[in-house]
């Protein structure tokens, strides 16, 4: 597995979802409406996805289709796809769709993420290339974390730009022991 | 349990600023390691219940059997935040003994290190320096491209003559002249604002 | 944190870009005689005086800050040819100008140590940064045409310091495209069946793609 | 070193070979660069850097001569800049092969294409890296653990594959560009092909830049018939 030690797939395969047990489980305390440390067959609990994708695996819960991918949130995200509000549904949206789609078997997942994401990342290029100042807080809310992430690429690179355009001394850094933060190089 | 502290330690490992070390939490982390144990017994237990009932380990899907499953599943949930913390953070220490190689572990990096990571620490910068000895070559300088070490300045007080300069020739620094300089003359002068670099 | 997902995506510093537009050959004219230098990146020289010569750019501003030197502006540096390139890339939407490779560092190279040998230096200087905004709208159009998930793209005639501004941007897009357009989110309809009927061994990690 | 190009064949092409003078210094340039964008660790290019050591040592005894017998200090600053520029590009390649080596150690351990890529020098290091790292891995978790889950490879004895040891992501894209034209690149890799997800072959014209998935060029940027930037 290439992302074993990689923090945003663990973070991201902590998002609950919410599964429906096909057989009875002993000796666990994972169903809080259920007084004892056991499961019955039938009953509904909110899962973090790493547990809900494995038991979906070996049919022991079947894993129903998290909100932010149901037909209602896809219709109002495609209305206004560029300035909808993706972290608040999803803060992984794309990575937590990606390991969503095979497991729910609805094929129309992946092509509706390609979908979203090519509607939104040249409005996050263009904001992170021309914002002067920093986007607005209000903008870099609605961005998902990869889209975060994209933005931050595009506006460091930007201003590492800037910076070696001005020229400025390239006297040497001051000794790492000094208390000021040190900007990486 | 069932992973939730362990994916507290990773978010905390996550909220740090690129390239900081946080304090290693060792109190988190001890408690994550006490839930693997927990995990593991509990997941034992369950696996003799179905041995006493003289069934087959192999092929017996039960209650139990899944119990056990989830018990297992969470333990390594728990080892991969786990790793994922202590892997990520020894990948800090060595962009940062990169910046630091040759000088000992500043006191404001050593309080942050758990003692492996101390020892690691240690270990790893001197398995670079006895690379770099083998091929004779100082990695830790020339982070960036170097650039003309000669640079042109302006004297901006009168710093007056027969001033000795590093390749012993001297010089007469009188008021708004021109000169070439080694940068490493030179600095010394221009941070007491005696001189200023001429850009171009 | 460090340890983020993907690798630390600028590879290159604006810094290692100029110095490897440093090696870009340049003419000079010396004004004092000197024999030649043997370097381990080449011979240059001997230098003459007023007889014009060809060396490295770092060599050239080296010898220039030493007073030993003019230095010749490449004939793409003057007003007259870049507001000609100006016009050209406004109107041509698609493709870039053709700029030398390197015509952002060796520009601003040229500003810094060798402004009296460059005629009209602001109006060059303003002509330059207004093509580079230029291009750099062009840049984030072209991003547009990328749609179907692909494994290439063709950028022509972009120079060397814009690619490495939107390299980390353009990359990252590209790898989500090809990621979220994978087939493999996709599954056809046989390899979910199988998956439903497939018992499991206790405690085994299924993999859940073939990798 | 022999490798079949993945069914690109090249057509010649007339423009005729920029003359670029045969020092080491384009060579350096190019292997510090490929280094620098390839993903994975790219084979060691032992007789070069042998040759660059040697003539930075001609180099510093001469600027030393140099300075001794009075000659302009100024010619001599400038035989010291084309050294220091030398030195930076060797130095700034051994660096990021060796923080390739810290950050996928496991993997080329595994890897024997990748181990043959290695410096007896880098071997040595890279395995003295992984005993500490382990050490390291032991003391703070591994050693923690209920036995059945203390691999450093393996998440627990049910692993069917070593499933905790990070690959070089050879999916990411990188810029490059061909010095002659190149066609029929395949795209695709092996499983996609499989399933008949052919993207039709691809080519590169030369001295073009392309930005491409790394995986499906990269036996051609290990021949040297693309750089990368």
């Amino acid at each position: 597995m290439t992302s074993y030690y990689d923090i945003d797939d663990i973070l991201a395969e902590e998002e609950l979802v919410s599964v429906v047990f096909q057989k009875a489980v002993n000796g666990v305390g994972i169903d809080p409406s259920s007084e004892t440390d056991s499961v019955e067959s039938g009953s509904k609990v909110e899962l973090p996805f790493w547990l809900a994708q494995e038991l979906h695996l070996r049919q022991v819960a079947v894993m129903a289709l998290p909100s932010c991918f149901n037909q209602r949130t896809r219709l109002e995200i495609q209305a206004d796809a560029a300035f909808v509000d993706l972290r608040s549904r999803c803060q992984f949206f794309y990575e937590f769709g990606c390991k969503i789609a095979p497991l729910v078997g609805d094929r129309t997942i992946g092509s509706w993420l390609l979908s979203t994401f090519k509607s939104r990342y040249k409005e996050v290029l263009t904001k992170a290339h021309s914002a002067v100042f920093a986007a607005s807080s209000k903008y870099l809310a609605l961005l998902s974390k990869e889209e975060t992430k994209m933005y931050e690429a595009a506006q460091s690179s930007m201003t590492a730009f800037k910076k070696w355009r001005m020229g400025g001394p390239r006297f040497q850094r001051a000794s790492f022991l000094s208390r000021k933060r040190k900007s990486t190089e | 349990m069932y992973g939730r502290k362990a994916c507290q330690l990773v978010t905390e490992l996550a909220s740090g600023e690129k390239g900081q070390l946080t304090h290693f939490n060792s109190d988190l982390f001890e408690q994550v390691i006490s839930e693997c144990q927990q995990h593991h017994l509990e997941l034992q237990s369950l696996i003799r219940k179905v041995q006493e009932e003289g069934l087959d380990l192999q092929t017996t899907k039960n209650e139990d059997h899944f119990g056990a499953l989830i018990h297992h599943l969470a333990l390594v949930r728990n080892k991969r935040c786990l790793m994922a913390y202590v892997h990520n953070r020894a990948e800090t220490i060595r962009s940062l003994i990169w910046k630091l190689l040759g000088s000992m572990i500043p006191p404001e990096i050593q309080e942050k290190l758990s003692n492996s990571e101390e020892e690691y620490f240690k270990k790893h910068s001197a398995r670079l320096k006895e690379y770099m000895s083998k091929l004779e070559l100082d990695l830790t300088v020339d982070m960036v491209p170097p650039k003309d070490p000669y640079i042109q300045v302006r004297v901006l007080d009168d710093i007056g003559e027969g001033i000795v300069l590093s390749d012993d020739k001297t010089a007469n620094f009188a008021l708004h002249s021109i000169h070439f300089l080694k940068r490493t003359d030179a600095e010394q002068y221009i941070s007491r604002g005696l001189m200023e670099e001429l850009r171009g | 944190m460090a340890g983020q997902s993907d690798p630390q995506l600028n590879l290159f510093s604006a810094e290692e870009v100029e110095f490897v537009a440093e090696d870009e050959m340049l003419e000079i004219v010396p004004n004092m005689r000197m024999d030649s230098l043997h370097l381990i990146c080449g011979d240059y020289g001997p230098f003459y005086p007023q007889i014009a010569t060809e060396v490295p750019l770092w060599l050239a501003i080296a010898l220039k800050k030493r007073g030993k030197c003019a230095i010749r502006t490449p004939e793409w540096m003057s007003v007259e040819k870049l507001t000609q390139i100006l016009e050209a890339e406004r109107d041509s939407q698609g493709s870039f100008q053709i700029l030398p490779f390197h015509y952002v560092e060796i520009s601003k190279l040229l500003f810094d140590h060798a402004r009296d040998d460059v005629p009209d230096m602001y109006l060059v200087r303003s002509l330059i940064e207004d093509i580079r905004d230029v291009r750099f709208h062009k840049v984030e159009t072209s991003l547009e045409s990328i749609d179907t998930r692909t494994s290439a793209v063709k950028i022509k005639d972009l120079s060397a310091m814009e690619v490495n501004i939107v390299r980390p941007f353009v990359v990252r897009a590209l790898q989500a495209i090809y990621k979220h357009g994978n087939p493999e989110l996709v599954p056809d309809q046989d390899r979910i069946t199988n998956m439903q009927t497939q018992g499991h061994e206790h405690g085994q990690r299924r993999p859940l793609r073939r990798r | 070193m022999a490798s079949n190009l993945g069914g690109a064949s090249i057509s010649q092409t007339d423009d005729f070979e920029t003359f670029t003078p045969t020092t080491d210094v384009e060579p350096l340039k190019r292997a510090w660069r490929n280094e620098k964008a390839a993903p994975e660790i790219l084979p060691y290019e032992a007789s070069l850097v042998g040759r660059i050591k040697e003539q930075i040592q001609a180099m510093e005894d001469s600027i030393e001569e140099y300075s001794r017998s009075g000659i302009d200090p100024l010619i001599v600053s400038l035989y010291q800049m084309d050294l220091d520029r030398i030195q930076f590009l060797l130095r700034s390649y051994i660096r990021s092969r060796l923080q390739k080596i810290e950050k996928y150690m496991l993997y080329i351990l595994k890897s024997d294409e990748l181990f043959r890529r290695l410096s007896k020098e880098e071997i040595t290091f890279t395995d003295r890296c992984r005993h500490d790292m382990k050490k390291h891995f032991d003391e703070s978790v591994l050693s923690k653990l209920p036995n059945n889950y203390q691999d450093v490879l393996k998440q627990s004895i049910t692993s069917e594959e070593d499933d905790m040891v990070p690959e070089p992501p050879l999916d990411t894209f990188v810029v490059c560009k061909s010095k002659e034209y190149l066609e029929h690149i395949q795209l695709e890799d092996e499983e996609e092909r499989a399933s008949s997800r052919i993207e039709e072959p691809f080519e590169m014209e030369a001295n073009v830049l392309h930005i491409i998935r790394y995986r499906p060029i990269k036996s051609l940027v290990e021949s040297g018939r693309i750089d990368l930037l």
